[in-house]
């Protein structure tokens, strides 16, 4: 185990996640994308952590990475949920109608 | 030595199952993947010595996948085991991009010269945390707290369809409350 | 920590005031809502007292240097109240006896209240939370509307908000790793030493989470779109307040990057890119809304100019600091035109408002003219001094970038100017009654672009107040 | 004294904007009386100047402003300054006059009018960059408002293109401001102090770049070749009144512009740009002269010959900038004959444009095709034309000739060069005789059959212009006395 | 006279008759009953003061421009030339009493103002006031030329009047600005001592201004024009006054045109072809007034040849002598016309029997232009020839051949104007307007006035006054005519005076129409230069106009072609400027698909893109 490696993996989490959160075409699932995203941030500050700066400050970082998660996917629900009543959509291409 | 398997094991569980959420052909077994990926990543975060914010992260995901799911039954209508899908757009693109992505951040990840570790932990974590969050990080935590109030307003005021107004009548007075299905405060 | 409350209290004030009309609210009857307005005012107006108070006394750090109480906070602080207070003015007429009044102002403090705090931080954790309570509200605010638009608006919003978001605490947890603190002085004493790569990729990563706040390249797409979905009180509110905290924000950041990477050039290439790409897209843009929306992204490349050359040039910061209020007041204006006549989505059917409304057309073109920075509104002291400051702090090309644009702007805020003010409309346009513009949107209107112009002529007095040194 | 006259006008028209309830009558009459306090204000600071010394302003006043950026409300008056805010006075008040049988919305009329007068005499008594700058951009607002709401053809579009290219020229201006800003030592926008001590002295390119973008703004607001084409179409399409401002006074800026800004406070580029300068103004001068004779639009040939008058005015600041091989006196009285072209200018072509209005108002046609003999219904109005057009034409007896003959004369010893722009005068002559040969002579026909001739207002507004034009002409003594010292301290200023 | 009262007069002489012009000129019908009195008593006025300053000799001046004052000075050949010019004035204002009745006021106030600007012009002692009575001169005569304004060629004669003129007065711009930089000041006196190279250009200048007044070649076609105005403005403008101060101008300036070597011997051969091509020219026309318009310029070739040479005293009788000449020939040219409605020479003939004093007075004339002693030009031209024979026998030669022509076209009207009327003349009347048949004692008298003065002046030349004059101008030593040059001249005026009555003058086609000299100016200046004002006009609109829109246009382009959009033809000016920054602003809204996706993607790369921005550049 190496500060390389936890990257490595982190970098591949996030990356996985912004495949995701590009290619999906429901809100929910580029919810999901963003979470994997999120997933990796939370593996590279915690490698950050052990191998570099193991101080309270990066733990407390990792709550707020955490409460950042929640929040934004609790967020998430609720827009999906207006979206789905006032359009009856779920789809991100099918609210285009704000463009240029 | 043993830690480095069980991370590398953990870190392909981690990748592997999360790749699986956007294979898979139903939104159900999505999350059981993406709950799976986290529960891996919690695991690589214990094996680093942070317990408390590994386990954390562990339950955190474990309650938001159940949300999830129940969610996409009460709200979306879905039946989740049973709903093949695949709604992909520009997956070529995306491809492109997470690669190109990767490619950057590990690139990163294994060329920059890091700096040596700064200090050591103190001997109990758990603990160090608690002082920094009630001392030098105090705002911080303070912080979180409107946010949390703010994200439930913010869900209410967005995903309730009827207000206190048309439960209550205008001048809220209106007993029993108006309701669809009848039940609950203000009966 | 009473010292530390004190230190915060307009915070404080802000955040109690959100509760209580939160609470409050919820026992009011529907037509007496008005007295949660009331105690939101009187938060606002108490926590631009204080924080009025403090910026004539001396600057200090508190939560051990985490947060910056210095004049840039202080002048963050009274811009965010002041706005806000004008937004609830702009606003009263659409969301009096609305079925969440007192919700909407509560959201309104809260994310007033994280615009403040991204513009105090000096600690990335600070910055990172501050930004996930500027903009969660937001999200409500602009799909309170509950229409087809609004909905796809927050959408978009969301979804950029959190990308971007956690970009920003991927940026952060680089710059915690390299650094070893999250502290804005100890990351610029020890960045210099640290890899360029990590500091680089953090700088940019964090950089775009502000830039999603402020609404600028790359993280500008939501900003048109909810100015045109969203009400007209999100609307006016989104493209104003939280880019007060994020440009603040940008600059104690880059004020406290290290000489080994060019932030300068980053943000400067930035500011160019959303000071065109909004003039540009601003060109064709027939809903007004709309229209302001680009606007509001070109105004963040001027904004960016100083943050640009931070540190470069003694007039950066007071320069900014000017821009930002001069910004708010005459946007707030505009939107408070446009909060008037809500109805009207088209540029054309605008013509006639000169004769048949002439002070509300006048600010509107007081307004306009002032975000194209025509003398003596306080724009126009606000682009001299940006661009004067780029100049000096060895910039000049983003000075010529700032006044070329001005140039291509005019040609949109004249698009708006010329069907108001042409003359031989029949006179059914321009008849009294063709225009029945909203009581207390027109007031806020006519009162925003008389405060942008005396703003302008009083910029000596205000000047001297923020030309104070930064605390880090 | 300076602050009182700037400023009545704005608090006139602040009041007459919010009295909406003003009769149109007593809008007209308001807006008359405000313009004859005017007249005796300027008249009094007249009597008060005194020369100052060289590089100073009398009358000055001066008020704290952004200090932090080194910025202040000064005001003052010299040689240079003083003939345009007393032409600025008359002027408008012969646009007044004029606009006493105005139908179209006259209250707002009047209060536009003295806003955008308030406006011109505030950029002439400017002593501050910003606040110039300032007074510099409401007058295109001001403008604009004025051909947009009054105009007629194609206001809207003209208005539009005015406002662009004004508006490119007062961006220029302004980054050429910043950068004398920055370069000053302390950081200052005080004219005076700037003068005193010019920045970027020795610099070579960097201050070649900044005042090339001075002469950027100046040159589209004076308008040289090729920055004029706003020029026409504003013109054009302008009401009488309008076009009668913006000839009279919104364009001596750009040429107030030169020697108030670029020769005093960039000597050293000045001097390395002043072959540019003469050429342009060469240019401007055959140019302006050519274009108009080819004009059949009264108003469109007017406006071409502003080119070819402004031209002049380039001409000899060019000269004067041209120190190897002159002497200063030479070079003093190009410089002279400038400022006594701005003034001139100002009073000639103003009481063309009010002249060319009477034409769009009885007949609603510039185009003199359309006329002929126009001599004999409308005596007066022939009469006071061929005046103007002689008097635009240089005749001896009237101000331009004073005007054109020092800049001559100061320019070809200066630089024998400019004597190419001699031609300027013929064809300006020449086109001046052919529109009085198909306007006024020959046999009555056209639009020119029944006629009205001028009216009280109309006579009252043209004939006082003209009649200065003619005093300043053959007593040139009173305005050369306050010229002279302030142009041979420009002179000297370059020449450091 | 104390000098401050002769200074008094001298600005009385100038200001007098300007104030009075100005006011009968502005004032409209309302002064037409009163505008002739007052212009005669004004025009006594003038000549009284004329006199009085001729004597007097004061010298006034007020500061003026360019640090030259406004100065005005009677010297010895402007005592000469003031008085002169007074006198043809008043005669010729007291004709035009008679002669010119619609709109006198107007009429009287400009050749009032006319007239103090030729006193201006011969007193002026620097060289701006100079140039603004020179000018002002112009103006009048444009103003005069044109009188009758109904008449569109008449209006259109006064505009070439004008503009050749003022084409050779940018000389005297030009001189301006030469005197300045030559450093030797701006007093016309002082004008030999300029610095070497800018002498030369002062000289040219006012070589250049004077030729085209005095209607010398190649300027000479204007005057032809010119005769369109009434003939009482012929009368003192193209006889005494403005013609006659091109020829005078060079007699004051002849030694700055002696100290540049080359322009004394340009004036010189410039006078004496004029005198000899138009004198050939006069000798062609069949038009009594273009016959003395050619004349007069073939006259004032002498003049300027006179100046050439160096001598002022033999040109300046000349140009006394030919004023009461020309002026008188014009003024019954002027009553004739009146009278028959024609001034066709064919139709003319035998008027001087119909009136015979009028008839009489004008044969004196004609045989002092023919140079039949003892009349005036009979001396004082063969005084101006002594000189050109010490100079050159070339230009003696030429001078005497024009001498011969003068005869020869005096005679032809002298022969014309007492044949016996043929039947049917009558029907060539009247092809200019409606004659009145009738000459009154107003014009007659005029005419009676200069024809003495025709017969006599020739005295100037002559000894003793001729001694007098040059010693006045300081040219004791000059070459004056010899017994022999007279006699000689004399008899050759009698032979070609016999020639003529025996066969008459040819009438070639070159000379009839002055050379060609009008439709040549006209080819090459004219019509080029309103082709080019058209050329440069459209030049305006389509280009310059355009070109504002282009600079949009052309960074609009790159992108254009990018976003696939066409490139339509570009039209309006700021349509185009409009439609290009559109398209400019349609390319900046096409990332703004409305597509999350895609601005995830964007908003990716742009971020990439910045972290490869700050690790390439350090």
């Amino acid at each position: 185990m190496s500060l390389d490696a936890v990257l490595v993996v982190a970098s591949a989490l996030f990356s996985v996640g912004l495949y995701g959160a590009i290619s999906q075409q429901v809100v929910v699932m580029v919810m999901m994308g963003l979470e994997l995203m999120i997933n990796g941030v939370i593996l590279a500050a915690a490698g950050f952590w052990w191998f570099m700066a193991p101080e309270p400050t990066g733990q407390v970082l990792l709550l707020v990475v955490i409460a950042a998660m929640t929040v934004e996917m609790a967020m998430g629900f609720a827009v999906a949920t207006v979206l789905h009543r006032s359009r009856s959509v779920d789809m991100t291409d099918m609210a285009a109608d704000l463009s240029r | 030595m043993l830690d480095v398997v069980a991370f590398w094991v953990l870190g392909i569980v981690a990748v592997v199952s999360g790749a699986f959420v956007f294979v898979v052909d139903s939104m159900a077994r999505a999350t059981y993947a993406l709950a799976l990926s986290f529960v891996a990543v919690g695991a690589a975060l214990l094996l680093m010595d942070l317990q408390y914010v590994g386990l954390i992260t562990v339950l955190m995901m474990v309650m938001e996948m159940a949300v999830m799911a129940v969610y996409m039954v009460m709200f979306m209508g879905m039946n989740p085991a049973l709903m093949p899908m695949s709604m992909v757009h520009d997956n070529r693109k995306a491809l492109a991009a997470a690669a190109a992505t990767f490619v950057l951040l590990a690139g990163g990840a294994l060329l920059v010269p890091w700096p040596t570790r700064r200090g050591a932990p103190s001997g109990d974590v758990t603990a160090a945390l608690g002082e920094a969050i009630m001392g030098s990080k105090m705002l911080v935590m303070m912080t979180i707290s409107p946010v949390m109030v703010a994200t439930i307003v913010a869900g209410i005021v967005l995903a309730a369809p009827r207000g206190r107004y048309d439960r209550l009548g205008d001048d809220l007075r209106r007993r029993p409350a108006d309701d669809p299905q009848p039940g609950g405060v203000g009966r | 920590m009473a010292a530390e409350v004190r230190a915060l209290l307009p915070e404080v004030l802000l955040l109690l005031g959100g509760l209580v009309a939160l609470v409050g609210g919820s026992f009011l009857p529907r037509q007496r809502q008005w007295v949660a307005r009331l105690v939101v005012v009187a938060a606002l107006l108490g926590a631009a007292a204080v924080a009025l108070v403090d910026l004539l006394g001396p600057a200090g750090a508190a939560f051990s240097g985490a947060y910056a109480v210095d004049g840039a906070t202080g002048a963050a602080r009274i811009v965010v109240a002041a706005a806000t207070l004008l937004v609830i003015g702009l606003g009263v007429d659409e969301l009096a006896g609305g079925r969440q009044e007192s919700e909407t102002y509560a959201l309104l403090l809260f994310s007033a209240l994280g615009a403040v705090l991204l513009a105090g931080a000096d600690d990335l954790l600070v910055l990172a939370v501050g930004f996930l309570l500027a903009s969660i509200p937001l999200y409500a605010l602009i799909g309170s509307a509950r229409t087809p638009a609004a909905a796809e608006a927050v959408m978009k919003t969301y979804l950029l908000g959190a990308l971007f978001g956690i970009t920003m605490l991927l940026g952060v947890t680089v710059l915690y790793g390299v650094a070893g603190d999250t502290l804005y002085a100890v990351l610029a004493t020890r960045l210099g030493d640290a890899p360029r790569a990590a500091v680089a990729f953090g700088l940019v990563a964090v950089f775009a989470g502000l830039m999603f706040k402020a609404g600028g390249v790359p993280a500008h797409f939501w900003v048109p779109d909810a100015a045109q979905g969203a009400g007209t009180t999100a609307a006016a509110f989104l493209t104003t307040v939280p880019k007060v905290g994020a440009v603040v924000a940008a600059y104690r950041l880059v004020d406290a990057m290290p000489a080994t990477v060019d932030a300068s050039l980053l943000v400067g290439l930035l500011a160019v890119a959303s000071m065109t790409l909004g003039n540009l897209a601003a060109f064709a843009q027939t809903d007004p809304r709309r229209l302001l929306g680009w606007s509001t992204v070109s105004q963040v490349g001027y904004l960016l100019v100083p943050v640009a050359v931070a540190g470069r040039s003694d007039l950066a910061l007071p320069a900014m600091l000017l821009y930002l209020s001069a910004y708010s007041v005459t946007n707030l204006a505009a939107f408070a035109v446009v909060a008037a006549l809500p109805e009207r989505r088209d540029l054309a059917s605008w013509a006639g408002l000169a004769g048949s409304r002439p002070w509300l057309a006048g600010a509107l073109v007081v307004s306009l003219l002032g975000l194209l920075g025509t003398p003596p509104t306080a724009v126009f002291v606000g682009k001299l001094t940006v661009a004067t400051a780029a100049w000096d702090g060895g910039a000049a090309w983003l000075a010529v970038a700032v006044l070329l644009n001005t140039l291509l702007s005019l040609f949109y805020y004249l698009r708006w100017v010329v069907p108001v003010y042409r003359g031989g409309e029949p006179v059914e346009r321009t008849a009294r009654g063709a225009f029945s513009p909203r009581p207390w949107a027109a007031g806020a209107a006519v009162t925003a672009a008389l405060a942008s112009v005396v703003l302008g002529l009083a910029s000596g007095a205000v000047w001297t107040l923020l030309d104070v040194p930064l605390i880090r | 004294m300076l602050s009182l006259i700037v400023f009545l006008p704005l608090a006139a028209a602040a009041v007459l904007a919010a009295a909406t309830q003003l009769p149109d009558r007593v809008a007209r009459w308001a807006w008359l009386g405000v313009t004859a306090v005017e007249l005796v204000l300027v008249v009094l600071a007249w009597a008060a100047y005194s020369t100052p010394a060289p590089g100073a302003l009398a009358l000055e006043e001066q008020v704290q402003w952004i200090p932090g950026i080194g910025s202040s409300y000064h005001v003052g008056v010299d040689g240079l300054s003083l003939p345009l805010v007393a032409l600025t006075n008359v002027v408008f008040a012969a646009c007044a006059v004029y606009a006493l049988r105005e139908q179209n919305r006259p209250r707002v009329q009047a209060a536009l009018f003295c806003f955008l007068q308030s406006v011109s005499l505030g950029l002439f008594v400017s002593a501050d960059l910003i606040l110039f700058f300032l007074f510099f951009d409401l007058s295109i607002v001001g403008m604009y408002f004025v051909i947009a709401g009054w105009g007629h053809g194609n206001a809207a579009r003209s208005a539009v293109k005015f406002f662009l290219y004004t508006f490119l020229g007062s961006l220029a201006l302004l980054l050429g401001f910043i950068g004398l800003y920055v370069a000053s030592d302390p950081h200052t926008f005080d004219m005076v102090a700037l003068a005193a001590d010019p920045p970027l002295a020795g610099s070579g390119a960097v201050g070649a770049l900044v005042l090339g973008a001075v002469l950027l703004g100046l040159a589209v607001k004076t308008p040289t070749v090729p920055f004029h084409t706003w020029l026409p179409p504003a013109h054009t399409d302008a009401p009488a009144v309008g076009s009668a401002v913006l000839a009279a006074v919104l364009l001596k800026v750009g040429t107030y512009g030169f020697v108030r800004i670029g020769m005093p406070m960039l000597p050293d580029a000045w001097r390395s740009w002043a072959g540019v300068l003469v050429v342009v103004g060469v240019v401007s001068v055959l140019y302006g002269a050519m274009v108009a004779l080819a004009q059949t639009d009264l108003k469109r040939m007017i406006a071409y010959t502003s080119v070819n008058h402004m031209g002049y005015v380039v001409l000899a600041v060019g000269a004067a900038g041209v120190v190897a091989g002159s002497d200063a006196e030479a070079r003093a009285v190009a410089v002279t004959g400038a400022v006594t072209q701005m003034v001139s200018h100002g009073l000639i072509t103003g009481a063309l444009f009010l002249l060319a209005g009477v034409l769009q108002d009885r007949a609603g046609t510039y185009d003199m095709g359309a006329y002929g003999g126009l001599a004999a219904p409308a005596p007066r109005f022939a009469t006071l034309f061929a005046v103007g057009a002689f008097a635009s034409l240089g005749l001896p007896g009237f101000s331009g000739f004073i005007a054109e003959l020092q800049v001559f004369a100061g320019g070809i010893a200066a630089v024998p060069l400019t004597a190419l722009a001699l031609p300027g005068i013929l064809v300006t002559a020449a086109l001046f005789l052919r529109a009085i040969r198909r306007l006024l002579t020959g046999p009555t026909a056209g639009h020119s059959t029944g006629f009205a001739d001028l009216r009280p207002a109309e006579t009252w507004s043209v004939a006082p212009l003209l009649l200065l034009a003619l005093v300043i002409g053959v007593l040139p003594r009173p305005l050369l006395d306050v010229i002279e010292p302030a142009s041979a301290a420009v002179v000297d200023l370059v020449g450091r | 006279m104390s000098p401050a009262l002769a200074g008094a007069a001298l600005w009385l002489l100038v200001m007098l008759p300007a104030a009075v012009g100005v006011a009968l000129a502005l004032g409209g019908r309302r002064l037409d009953r009163a505008a002739a009195p007052v212009s005669v008593l004004t025009a006594g006025s003038g000549l009284v003061l004329a006199v009085v300053v001729a004597f007097a000799r004061p010298e006034v001046s007020v500061p003026f421009v360019a640090g030259s004052p406004f100065s005005l000075a009677v010297d010895a050949l402007s005592a000469v030339v003031v008085p002169t010019v007074a006198a043809v004035t008043l005669l010729v204002l007291v004709f035009a009493t008679g002669d010119v009745r619609d709109a006198p006021a107007r009429f009287h106030g400009l050749m009032l103002l006319f007239a103090s600007a030729v006193a201006v012009t011969a007193t002026a002692t620097t060289w701006p006031t100079l140039l603004l009575a020179w000018e002002v001169m112009g103006a009048t005569s444009y103003a005069l030329v044109g009188f009758w304004w109904r008449d569109d060629d008449r209006v259109a004669a006064g505009g070439t009047a004008f503009v050749t003129t003022r084409a050779a007065d940018l000389g005297l711009y030009l001189a301006v600005g030469a005197a300045l930089a030559g450093g030797a000041g701006l007093a016309i006196a002082d004008a030999p001592a300029a610095s070497p190279g800018w002498r030369h250009a002062l000289a040219a200048g006012v070589l250049v201004a004077a030729l085209g007044k005095a209607a010398q070649l190649p300027f000479s076609f204007w005057l032809s024009r010119a005769m369109a105005g009434p003939s009482p403005v012929s009368a003192l403008l193209h006889s005494a006054a403005m013609v006659a101060m091109g020829g005078y101008l060079l007699l004051r300036a002849q030694p700055l045109l002696a100290a540049t070597g080359w322009a004394a011997t340009t004036a010189a051969w410039a006078g004496a072809l004029t005198a000899l091509v138009l004198g050939a020219v006069a000798a062609a026309q069949r038009d009594l007034k273009q016959l003395l318009a050619a004349s007069t310029s073939a006259q004032l070739g002498f003049v300027v040849l006179g100046a050439g040479v160096g001598a002022v005293a033999g040109g300046t009788a000349h140009l006394v002598a030919h004023a009461a000449t020309k002026a008188l020939l014009f003024l019954a040219a002027g009553a004739w016309l009146t009278a028959l409605g024609t001034k066709s020479l064919p139709a003319l003939t035998g008027v001087a029997r119909r009136w015979p004093v009028a008839g009489a007075a004008a044969s004196v004339g004609a045989l002092s232009l023919a140079g039949v002693a003892p009349l005036a030009l009979w001396a004082t031209k063969d005084e101006v020839l002594a000189a050109a024979l010490k100079t050159s026998p070339a230009l003696y030669v030429v001078g005497l051949a024009a001498a011969a022509l003068s005869a020869a076209y005096a005679a032809k009207v002298l022969v014309l104007v007492w044949r016996r009327e043929p039947a049917g003349v009558e029907k060539a009347w009247d092809d200019e307007q409606a004659g009145t048949r009738h000459i009154g004692w107003v014009e007659t008298g005029p005419l009676l006035v200069l024809a003495a003065g025709a017969a006599v002046l020739g005295v100037l030349a002559l000894p003793p006054v001729g001694d007098a004059l040059r010693s006045a101008l300081g040219e004791e030593s000059a070459p004056t005519a010899t017994l022999l040059e007279l006699a000689g001249s004399a008899l050759l005026a009698l032979v070609v005076l016999a020639a003529v009555m025996r066969w008459g003058t040819p009438e070639p086609g070159w000379a009839t129409s002055w050379l060609g000299l009008g439709r040549v100016t006209d080819a090459v200046a004219v019509r080029p230069v309103l082709r080019l004002a058209e050329t440069l006009a459209r030049f305006d609109d389509r280009v310059l106009d355009r070109g504002v829109d282009d600079t949009a246009t052309a960074t609009a382009a790159a992108a254009a072609r990018l976003a696939r959009v066409d490139d339509a033809r570009v039209d309006g000016l700021v349509t185009a400027v409009a439609r290009r920054t559109r398209r400019l602003g349609e390319l900046a809204q096409r990332p703004q698909t409305g597509q999350l996706h895609e601005y995830y993607l964007q908003a990716a790369a742009v971020l990439a893109v910045g972290v490869l921005l700050l690790l390439v550049v350090r």
